[in-house]
């Protein structure tokens, strides 16, 4: 057996539940995150080119107006929207594939939902010289075209996953089956904090560098830690990435779900403060929203990037244990937080930062004016404009929609 | 007799390569899969691979995938599939095996659902993403307990001495040779290096080798003779189905056709004739 | 006479030729202005903010594989795109909205043709707590759609311009006239290092920050200075904010101009290069593309932002001299270059900067290996989606867009 | 006589309240605009203002701008609409003045220029966007070596002492009062505080005072009576003309009759019966 189980488990989740033919592609998965993970040469890289090429860090912005908005807790946001291609994903995207380099891969693939990570992984690749193939279902493909446009700008090919509901957890496993074809030469870049052993570590020690700047900016900022964090909660990554440095201070960790648009089975993604069961799927133990044959049920959010039944193991020890409290956002509040952000401090949050908003703007009335709030915004919402703007912008939305079309047909855009 | 000896009776008779065929319990619903069930049975398949089906079978090509997805949206819960499955016991004698992925089974409480399993008379469990390093949910225990074969998944991949390791873990007398990388369901080329590997497991492991992914011909069910002993058919009984359902035939006589092209010029319907592959009660 | 005339030009170029009516507004700005811009606590916020709000310092990237591709002269970009809101406009935006706050104005306005002065103008009004009016041109409001939407979600008011032909010098013309009745309260944020003075020299200082960095980036990378460096021209404040850093120094500037889709009257908007005329327009003196009775050209580019027929006095001047070597890029030279940095270095530069880019790409094969090049990417590529999908993504973008049309006639985005 | 000479005698002439009525060169045609100017002499204008059109018309308001790229469009430019003026000159008696832009002058060359409107007989000269302390391009002194009047514009802004001294610097009699912020053509309520503000600036500079800037009814001239010399209306007329344009009537007559409506009561048209208002040779 490879990996010690304390290794591979939080608590009773995680593991990796992996067909025997993906076992040799994990060991020398393993075995070479094993030997990056402990050289500092590795990190170095890694820290050069999230500074030099993702434009780290991202900064730690006083919401000045939000603050005084809300009557007291001053609140913070650390804006990975910043980041090159616009989302913390690209942090784990580096990562992984300075990894594949390391292992001679030529070729990376990918999963996506949003298509942020895809975007992330897409412009890595082209970067670091690999060949690049993205899976992402088809109703996807059709909602954030604008992605799908932006991994083939940087070379990527995008393949329609024609299966189940067409999402992402058929894109997940669309990558997981290419890789069984081709593990030789082939890295899987897997976007969250999930999927089977070393994933949810790995993707967690990319992403922590988001919390590690957290602590040292508001140290600077504060001279002292923040009494509270909210990270919105998809499958995990810039929530673990954000929390990971607080663990062991006193500092409350809120994770915000996507409500969506009500309880009923369907219409959210909240698997830690809802209706969520353990399970295992997708090569791992977690938290699942399943119907009662271990079927993973179809979930909704405004936020593509949210809309996922599982979560990362290490969030549903966390939510067990009860070191992160999970709450939810519905679309509605969601979308009026980030209204409310963008007219207040001049940034426009991803619909999934929004939901880690939302949950801030509920309950920061409560807290006493003394209180720290940290807010990670982990992403920029110029992505999410085809979602957005029919909801704020209306007729003229699709007035412009309309005449873009017409302009195209008229050969005026070409 | 218990699951495991069953399929080992059923292994050592003749033919010499038996035919393993599959189907998605509730696909396209509860009522056909156990005609298509019938059908493979009496069409001269040995083993009934009976498949549960799953929002997420991350080892399946395409047509397993959409039979899957077909089935839950048909309503074919576990307890439906259970229940199909028993009525099945009651009408064939071939070994039947249970192919599931892990989370039908863990929901239902892997306890419960063997037990259950073994109550209704299921010979075998195929799971193929349970690997021999998470042995926490006891589920090769208990199926031992059990008297339910878990034939072990040996892929391509796995050097021998690993497969000699997975084959004496359990006492299953089959194990379950993947022909190629990649999923069910696309065309698989079984030249010799691949049979001598075939053969070279059969000898190291003591036993009996059962061979699938991508077999569809008749051609390729004879390339195994003397080197396995058991030919699996998923994707290509479904392509069959599909196609009848297309024209308005008979899915379940369209599988059972497909079965009996299939079985091996030498070994004729005759020579099943007085077998296993009968309904018990028809 | 207010403002001595070696401040208000550059050689002949530049000056302040305002109507009486802004007089007062001028007089006031150029004393605020000669007043803060001597306060060090004045640029200690701008710091401040330009760190935690913008995201700067911005990074220079190594492009390793186009200076592999074109076989010799080191390539570095300066990624202006990293900043907030896309571009290096928010330079700008974010000084003269504290020098009208320090001012006591409690509304700015701006022109936009791009959109994306507009857009950083809308974000640092919203930050800073500003009223705010953006004034657009018609045509530019249709075709930049997504820019007026953003703009709109940061609470900025956008004033569509009817008059002339409905672009850039009209919105400049419209925020002029609305200033001449506002201007108690109200700052214009002009967007270029252009116009009456002080605002090229205002602008200047607040896009040199880019200059200044590069500076420091390239001899902490390099050790010594770049034999090149190459912006793309519009107004012209991404440009002198990146030259002004090395005017004195023995390195060669080059400025791109778009050359749209060739070099008759009204398809480009090369001025320098190419047929501009010393005019005074829109109240400085510079050159212009012009008709024989002084009247503006119209221009085409395929980058919105350097669709304008003016160009700051300051570059007139540099240019004149030979300081700066002008040349310009057509729009498929501009798309090919686009493509080629995204595919090789994981970087959609915007169809400006393409610009500048596509310059350099055309020259570097000349250049010895030991060369030493930067090319000032002064944006990202977010914004230019349904420019350059169409041309690059062809039918499915098409598709897509019917697609949305059809999700919102029925109910299926709200 | 000079420009600035023709120009005060004019002003010093009865009407008590003149009329200066603004027209653009070109719009909507050259001939057009020509029998325009012509009609508006005829009607009772005392001064005729002439707009050089240009592509960046920044202190005007939608009408005039839009009449601006109107007669560009049509195909306007400077050496027609100085031609077009030739003829003006030649067939009324009223003093002319040409408004412009800076640039219209300077692309042409200001020297040159100058020195053909001076020839055409060109009376005076209106710059918006030349002010007092750019004088490099020499317009002013240019200007005034030709005997043209070059008529300062008076903010409302512009204090007395600025006011003065502009007024000073030039020899044109007549002073450009704008009577609020903002552009052309939106309505001006003329109060108290402005009329006196005129009949100060008028006290100080010695100078005639015109105002400008929203005058539409003959109530706002009247209200000027005592404390200004000259109503100038511009967009005014041009709504008048465009008016006329749509509903298919004549825009020389539709001018014509709209500064006929304009003129004050007091000032019949018999008594400017003998006056400059007629064309030389009708
Ligand atoms: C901006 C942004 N935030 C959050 C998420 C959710 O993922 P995770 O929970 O792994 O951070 C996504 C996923 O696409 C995203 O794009
Ligand atoms: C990204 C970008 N680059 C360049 C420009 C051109 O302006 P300037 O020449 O003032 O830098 C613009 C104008 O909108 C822009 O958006």
């Amino acid at each position: 057996m490879s990996g010690r189980k304390e290794e591979r488990y939080f608590g009773e989740f995680g593991g990796r539940y992996i067909p025997e033919i993906l076992r040799p592609a994990f060991e020398e998965l393993e075995a070479a995150w094993a030997e990056a993970s402990g050289d500092p040469a590795f990190w170095a890289e890694y820290e050069r080119l999230g500074a030099e090429y993702v434009g780290r860090p991202t900064p730690l912005v006083f919401a000045e107006n939000l603050t005084k908005r809300f009557g007291g807790p001053r609140l913070y946001l650390k804006h990975e929207g910043l980041a090159h291609t616009g989302a913390h994903k690209i942090n784990n995207a580096l990562g992984q594939a300075l990894l594949a380099r390391r292992m001679g891969k030529k070729r990376l693939i990918a999963e996506t939902g949003a298509g942020q990570h895809g975007l992330a992984t897409a412009a890595v690749a082209a970067r670091l010289g690999f060949e690049c193939e993205i899976f992402m279902g088809e109703v996807d493909m059709a909602r954030q075209h604008p992605n799908v446009f932006g991994m083939r700008t940087f070379g990527a090919k995008v393949t329609g996953v024609r299966e189940g509901g067409r999402t992402l957890t058929d894109a997940v496993n669309a990558a997981f089956k290419n890789w069984t074809e081709r593990a030789e030469d082939t890295h899987y870049l897997l976007g969250s904090a999930l999927g089977p052993h070393p994933y949810p570590t790995m993707v967690r020690e990319f992403q922590s560098v988001i919390g590690k700047e957290t602590r040292k900016q508001i140290l600077e900022a504060e001279a002292r830690l923040p009494d509270r964090i909210y990270a919105c909660v998809g499958g995990g990554s810039n929530s673990i990435g954000m929390f990971s440095a607080f663990l062991d201070e006193q500092v409350e960790l809120v994770g915000v779900e996507a409500g969506g648009r009500g309880g009923e089975p369907g219409q959210h993604a909240v698997r830690m403060s809802g209706s969520g069961r353990v399970g295992i799927v997708q090569a791992y133990k977690s938290f699942f929203l399943q119907d009662e044959s271990g079927s993973l049920r179809p979930t909704h959010s405004v936020s593509a990037g949210l809309d996922y039944a599982g979560i990362g193991p290490q969030l549903a020890h966390l939510g067990s244990t009860g070191r992160i409290r999970f709450t939810s956002a519905s679309d509605r509040e969601v979308l009026e937080a980030l209204r409310l952000t963008a007219r207040s401090e001049g940034l426009v949050p991803a619909l999934e930062s929004a939901h880690a908003l939302a949950g801030a703007f509920r309950e920061l009335p409560e807290l006493p004016p003394e209180a720290l709030v940290v807010v990670n915004v982990s992403g920029r919402g110029d992505k999410d404009i085809f979602i957005t703007a029919p909801y704020l912008d209306g007729e003229d939305w699709l007035a412009f929609l309309e005449t873009e079309v017409a302009a195209i047909r008229n050969g005026e855009r070409t | 007799m218990n699951g495991s000896d069953h399929l080992g009776v059923c292994l050592e008779r003749p033919p010499e390569v038996k035919i393993m065929a599959h189907g998605v319990c509730g696909y396209p619903d509860l009522e056909t899969s156990l005609r298509v069930f019938r059908s493979l049975a009496d069409s001269g398949a040995d083993i009934i691979e009976a498949q549960l089906p799953f929002s997420d079978p991350s080892a399946d090509g395409p047509l397993i995938v959409e039979a899957n997805h077909a089935a839950l949206r048909a309503g074919a819960g576990t307890e439906a599939c259970l229940q199909m499955l028993g009525r099945l016991r009651a009408e064939v004698e071939a070994p039947i095996v249970v192919m599931s992925y892990l989370n039908p089974l863990f929901s239902h409480g892997v306890k419960r659902i063997v037990s259950r399993l073994a109550a209704i008379g299921i010979d075998g469990l195929i799971v193929p993403d349970y690997p021999d390093d998470e042995p926490e949910l006891e589920l090769d225990r208990i199926a031992e307990a059990a008297g339910i074969a878990l034939v072990p998944l040996i892929a391509p991949t796995t050097d021998l001495d690993r497969a000699t390791r997975l084959a004496a873990r359990v006492s299953s007398p089959l194990l379950y040779a993947v022909l190629r990388s990649g999923v069910t369901g696309r065309a698989t080329e079984i030249d010799g290096a691949t049979t001598e590997r075939l053969a070279r497991l059969r000898g190291r492991t003591g036993k009996f080798v059962g061979a699938g992914f991508g077999i569809r011909t008749r051609e390729q069910v004879e390339a195994l003779r003397g080197k396995a002993d058991c030919a699996i058919v998923g994707s290509a009984v479904l392509a069959a189905i599909m196609a009848a359902r297309e024209s308005g035939r008979d899915p379940a006589e369209a599988a059972g056709a497909f079965i009996r092209g299939l079985v091996p010029a030498a070994s004729t319907a005759a020579a099943r004739q007085p077998g296993e592959n009968q309904r018990r009660d028809s």
